[in-house]
Formats: C-alpha cells, structure tokens, sequence
C-alpha cells in the first residue's frame, strides 16, 4: 500500500469543559474518501478545522506526506482545499470575479478553467451578475466551483451539500469519485446519504468522545 | 527622626492632608490587591468543590 | 449537465514560485473593487470627518482667533476618529463570510495580503480624508501658511494609524461587540502620531522648518510598516482559530 | 521542534502548573514577610525619618509611594507582555496564567500612581492634575492596561483570549518607549520649563535608601500578589487535573 499522504496521531480536543475526542487516531491514503460521522456538537466541524489547521487547540500530531504540518505549514496549504460552513463569497462580487480571487490565493488554479467550472455547476450567464443577486443555492454553488478548478490533493469539506438540489449532490458525488481515481482524497462532513457508500470509509466520532 | 514631636509628624508641616491621603490610598491599593485573590481563592475552591460533589450525584 | 475533467493534481513543487507582488496587487484589486461597489462605506467616514469638525465650533465657539489654534489638533483628533470608525469592517466582512478562512488556508504569504488590505483601506478612508483635510481647516480658520503641514503630515500618518488599527481589528474580529472595544485597544497606541501630526501642523504655522517633524512621522511609518503585518497575521490566526 | 534542548531545566518544569503550583506555595511564605519588613522599614524611614525637601517641604514625602508605585506599573507591564510572549512562542500555559494575572496588579499600581501624583500636585503646582509628560505616559499606560483587560475579558475561549492578549501586550511594548518619547517631546514643546516633581539632582543617601527598600519592597509586594493570583488561575484552569481533585478534596476535609 502506498504512504499514506495524512497521519493523525492521538489527536485530543477539548471544548467547554468537554472533550470532543481523544486518542483519536487513522491515516489517510490517496484515493480515499472519508467520511466523518457523529451527532449534532460531536465535533466533527471542529475536527476538519483542526486537520486544516484553522484550529489550533488541540493535542496531538497530524502529519502531512510524513512531516508535522506545523513545521510544513506551506506545502501543506498547497495542498488543501477547504469548504467551510460558510461559502466565501463576496456578495458585491460576480462568481467571475470571487473565482478570480481563489486562483490568486491559489497559484496553481489555471485562470482559464474558470469559465467551465461555472457551466459545470450550472451557472452559465450568471457569470457577470453580483452574488447578492443570486439565490443561496446559487452562492453555495459559486463556491463549490472551486472543487473543479482545484489542483489540490487534499479535499476538506464541511457539509459541501447543504442548499443543493438532489441532482446536484449526485454530479458532486460523481465529482469526489473522480478527484478520489485521479488520487486525491477527500474529507466530508454530510447529511446526506451518500450513493457512493461502497467508495466512503466512516470515522463516527461519537464513540470516540471522552466522558 | 526629622520631626520634633509625634504631633509634629501627623501635621507633616502643614501638608497632613495630602501625604496621609497618598498613604492611605497606597495601603487600601496594597491590600486590596492582596485581599481579592483570597476571595477570589475561597470562591474557586467553593465553585470546584460544588462541581465535583454535582458530578459524584450524577455518577 | 455536461462531463467535465479534472485536470491532473498538482504535483507537490518544492521550489515554490514565490510571487508576492502579484498577490499583492490582486489583493489591492480585490479591495478596492469591494469598496467601490458598497459606495456607502467609502463616503460615511468622510461625513462623519466633516460633522466632528462642525461640533468644535458649535461647542467652544465660532471665534477665528480661538478655533485657529484649536484648528491643527481637532483636524486631527477627527480624522483619527473617521479611520477608526472604518476599521471594525476591514476583517469582519471577510470572516463572517468565510473569506477570511480562505485567505488563511492559502499558500500565499499571510502578511502581504494584509498588507495589501490595509493599504487599500487607507486608500479609501485616509487618502480622501487627507484630500478633504484642507477644507475643514479652511473652515476652522487655519491660516494658509499651514495647510501645506496639514497635508503631508496627513498623508504620511493616516497609514500608521491604518496599520496600527488594522492590529486592533484583528484581534477583535471575531467578536460580536467589537466597534467599541477595537477604539479602547487602538486609541491609546494613536498618541504619539497625533502628537507628531499636530506638532507639524503648529510648526508649519508658526513657519519653523517642517522636516523634523515629518521624518518622525515617516519613521513611525517605516515601523509599522515592518511590523504592524505580522501582528495583524498573527493576531487573525488567533482570532479565526478561537 | 528544534531549538527545545538548549533551554534549561527549569523553564520546563516552570510549564507544569503542578510544580508551578507547589513551588509557589513554597516561596509564597519567604515573599510575605520580606514585603512587610522592607514596606514597614522604608515606609517608616521615609516618613519619619528622612530629612524633608528644602523646596517642596513634607509633602515631597508622597515620593515614597508615588515613585515605586510608578515604577512598578511598567515594570508589571512588561513582565505580562513577556509572559504573553513566551506563551505564545512555546505554548506554555503557564505563562499565559502569568500575564493574565499581571493586568489587574499593574492596573492598580498604574492607578496609585496616578492618584498620588495628582495629590501630589496640588501642594506642588496648586492644581490637582497637570499635564506633566510623566503624569500623562502614566495616564496612557494605564489606558494600555484597561485595553488589556477589556480584550481578555470578551473572548470567551481562554487559550484565544491569551494569546490575543500577548499579541496585543507585545503591541503595547513596542509602543511604550515611542509614546514615553513623543509625551516628553510634546510636553517640553508646550510647558518649556515645568518643575517636574520627581527629577531632582543628588538626593542625599537619608532620601534615596529608602526609596530604594521601597522599590524592592514593592517588587516583593509583586511576587506575593502575582503567586497568590497565579495559584488561583492554576486551581480553574486545571480543575480537571487529578491532584487538583485531590487538593481541593483535602479542602473538604
């Protein structure tokens, strides 16, 4: 089997007075989906914003190809693509436009895809229109553009299908299936029943939680 | 000893009032700032102490 | 829906093509298109700029020979309160919108999309507040001898007094009553560039040579600019991660 | 990770709040009786027995309270914003607790200094507040400390609320030395030639010892309130902790 491309090693997490998780450990293998599981505040947001590293109160090691994140930092953010709770659209912008700006934070999105990445998640001639003007569906779907221009092989998604028709979560599935053939690997948090539940290991964080 | 008589030296030349105000203060500053962690401690260990025995009723 | 590809994974490149001029300038880009779009933003603090400046005369008096040497501090004193009350929004719009996260999590150097925000806050709260400087002193009676003070220690303090507020607003950034608490943080860290600015204005008055006083302020600058950045990075890190 | 292994041995036993707290506990008794000898001796020299200024008479005797007390508002500011510093750099909780304990005492000083200037000032200038450059970087320092406390006391989280406020402490100290410049320049630029209260060429020793005692007396003074806040703050943070239990079940009795 190949290294795995993230280690997470006894990780403990402790919030208000109560511990999320602890000795909380699994890798992480290219061409992986994984899903995390558990009730409503079993931490599994705050589990996907420590591995992204926006958190950091936690114990524990997480490694990225073999070496801590803290220390590698910028290969690591190279690497990662993150859909949190909140889309990252600026309303006063167009979907070109916010798109514009994730290819600058993100040097190795090509300027050029943006255009069939719009078309893919279905937003053809809103291209120009401000975000404010779009439903939310719609925003959510300007951020979830980013899934098909990114080059990143590590995918952390914090509930990618809220606001999103029944048609859309399957070409988004299609769309993980395909990022996890081409060797990367996902991260999800969802709702949703999953159709690729063959494809998907589960991390239920709700027999991890402490006492 | 720079003054004369004890009432000498409460009348501090003539500027009682602000020296022994300034004292004052400085000695109510000094134990107020060691009293308050003694409450403070006295709290804690109450708050603690109802939190475990809150916890052993549960248990 | 059409059959889209994905284009291969970007291979792991350890010789990272450092950029920072580009991000730079698109962060530059970014805001200031922002603020064009929300013109309301761009024009409240020079209103409330104009109407601290009108409160002086009314509440101490219309007198020219009073409000002359009232003129150089409450110029001052108000633009100093004009930057600070845009400074609540320089990072709260970005995080509660997720935006900031974004920033976060990119590879690109942290500091210098700060930079580049901060700068193009200035750009649209200090510089027109400098612009528009001469017409409050005009109507505070300060003689034209000073006006020229008026704007270049303006033009070179208003960005410390971003930058500086840009640390504040970081640390507030996500908290829900920060509009208060950032001016409590910030106001006191403002002291020794109003203290300048106004010094220079005074100077230039009082025709004494003007140099002196700029220089402390550029110096002040080249500070903060150094490392008024890394604060801020550090300070947004915290924040977002709490 | 690397750079650890040339700090000594006792910086990391520092960042066990267990030893932190029995080692305190140890030193907290010695600290006390120090404080109250030197405040008693130099209070008591001061008052009494040191000769009295030949311009400002007795009430120059107020140097006594006002100078330490002064003195050790910055010193307290930056012990919190190395605290903070080491805090943030190696993670250390220990110095968190430490400048979160600092604020409220260098706050208090900064206050007494305040107020025994101003009373100060009365006798001296005939008004009770002046803008004199001292009396004003004192005014902002305290500002700087309320700052500090008001950030600490709005996040919630703790291990956010401390590092924002190093980051800010930090802020504060790069600041300091810039705003004590600035109020200087700016006061001699408007009042060219105030009586200032505390500068004075030789004092003759019968007035500078006790000074002296006085400011170690102070720092002393501190140490003891700084321990006593620092244990309170181990007793919260580490209330989960076994021998935290322990302790506490021994309190019980």
């Amino acid at each position: 089997m190949a290294d795995p491309l993230l280690q997470v090693v006894d990780l403990f997490c402790e919030r208000d007075d109560r511990v999320l998780f602890e000795h909380l450990s699994f890798n992480v293998f290219p061409g992986e989906i994984l899903q995390v599981e558990g009730q409503n505040g079993s931490g599994k947001t705050t589990l996907l914003r420590i591995l992204s590293g926006l958190s950091r109160h936690y114990e524990g090691d997480i490694l990225w190809r073999g070496t801590s994140v803290t220390d590698s930092a910028d290969v690591f953010r190279r690497e990662l693509l993150y859909f949190g709770h909140q889309a990252g659209v600026k309303a006063v912008l167009t979907p070109e436009e916010n798109l514009a700006w994730y290819a600058a934070l993100d040097s190795g999105i090509d300027l050029k895809q943006i255009p069939k990445a719009l078309h893919a998640v279905g937003l053809t001639g809103f291209e120009d229109v401000p975000c404010h003007m779009l439903s939310a569906g719609q925003n959510r779907r300007v951020s979830l553009a980013r899934l098909y221009i990114s080059r990143a092989p590590l995918w952390i998604l914090d509930e990618p299908f809220t606001a999103i028709d029944k048609k859309g979560v399957a070409t988004k599935e299609a769309l993980l299936l395909e990022h996890a053939s081409r060797g990367g690997t996902v991260l999800l948090t969802t709702h949703h029943e999953l159709d690729l539940s063959r494809h998907v290991r589960r991390i239920n964080l709700d027999e991890l939680s402490g006492t | 000893m720079s003054f004369d008589s004890f009432s000498d030296f409460l009348a501090m030349g003539g500027h009682a009032l602000y020296v022994w105000s300034c004292f004052a203060l400085g000695l109510i500053v000094l134990l107020g700032n060691v009293v308050a962690p003694m409450i403070e401690r006295k709290k804690i260990i109450a708050e603690q102490l109802r939190r475990i025995r809150r916890e052993e009723a549960q248990s | 829906m059409s059959e889209t590809k994905l284009q291969p994974l970007a291979v792991a490149q350890h010789e990272t093509e450092y950029r920072p001029g580009r991000i730079f300038v698109a962060t530059l880009k970014r805001e200031l298109q922002l603020a064009l779009r929300r013109r309301s933003d761009l024009v409240n603090p020079l209103i409330f700029f104009l109407m601290v400046a009108t409160l002086f005369p009314l509440g101490v008096s219309p007198e020219p020979t009073i409000l002359m040497t009232l003129a150089p501090g409450v110029v001052w004193v108000a633009a100093l309160l004009s930057t600070l009350l845009a400074m609540d929004g320089l990072f709260r719009s970005d995080y509660e919108d997720g935006s900031l996260e974004q920033i976060l999590l990119s590879p690109q150097p942290l500091f210098i999309v700060v930079l580049g925000k901060v700068i193009a806050h200035w750009m649209i709260t200090g510089l027109p507040l400098t612009l528009m400087a001469p017409l409050i002193a005009v109507m505070l009676f300060l003689p034209a001898e000073g006006m020229s003070g008026l704007v270049l220690s303006l033009l070179i303090g208003t960005p410390t007094l971003s930058l500086v507020g840009a640390i504040g607003a970081a640390l507030t950034v996500g908290l829900r009553k920060g509009g208060v608490l950032i001016s409590l943080l910030v106001l006191p860290l403002y002291i020794p560039v109003l203290i300048f600015g106004t010094a220079a204005v005074d100077a230039a008055v009082t025709g004494l040579p003007l140099a002196g006083h700029l220089a402390l302020l550029g110096a002040l600058l080249a500070l903060g600019v150094a490392l008024a950045p890394i604060a801020i990075a550090a300070a947004l890190r915290i924040s977002v991660s709490g | 990770m690397a750079g650890k292994n040339w700090m000594p041995r006792w910086f990391y036993q520092l960042a066990s709040p267990r030893w932190c707290y029995q080692i305190t506990g140890k030193l907290l008794p010695g600290f006390v009786v120090a404080t109250l000898l030197l405040i008693t001796i130099g209070t008591v020299w001061g008052l009494a027995f040191a000769p009295q200024d030949y311009q400002q008479g007795n009430s120059f005797r107020i140097i006594y309270l006002h100078v330490p007390a002064a003195y050790m508002a910055q010193s307290i500011y930056m012990t919190m914003a190395l605290a903070g510093a080491i805090g943030l750099i190696w993670k250390m909780k220990v110095a968190d607790m430490v400048a979160k304990s600092c604020a409220p005492i260098g706050a208090s000083l900064a206050v007494l200094a305040l107020a025994t200037g101003a009373i100060w000032g009365k006798p001296t200038w005939g008004s009770y507040w002046v803008w004199d450059a001292r009396l004003t970087s004192m005014l902002i320092l305290l500002f700087l400390y309320l700052g500090i406390i008001a950030l600490n006391s709005a996040i919630e989280s703790e291990s956010t609320a401390a590092q924002s406020t190093a980051v800010l402490a930090l802020v504060g100290l790069v600041n300091i030395p810039i705003i004590k410049y600035s109020v200087d320049w700016w006061n001699t630029l408007h009042q060219p030639a105030t009586f200032k209260i505390t500068e004075r060429p030789a004092m003759p020793p019968d007035m500078w010892i006790p000074l002296l005692i006085l400011v170690i007396g102070f720092y002393c003074f501190f140490a003891v309130t700084l321990m006593m806040r620092l244990r309170n703050e181990i007793i919260r943070r580490e209330r989960r902790a076994g021998w935290v239990r322990e302790l506490l079940m021994q309190q019980r009795g």
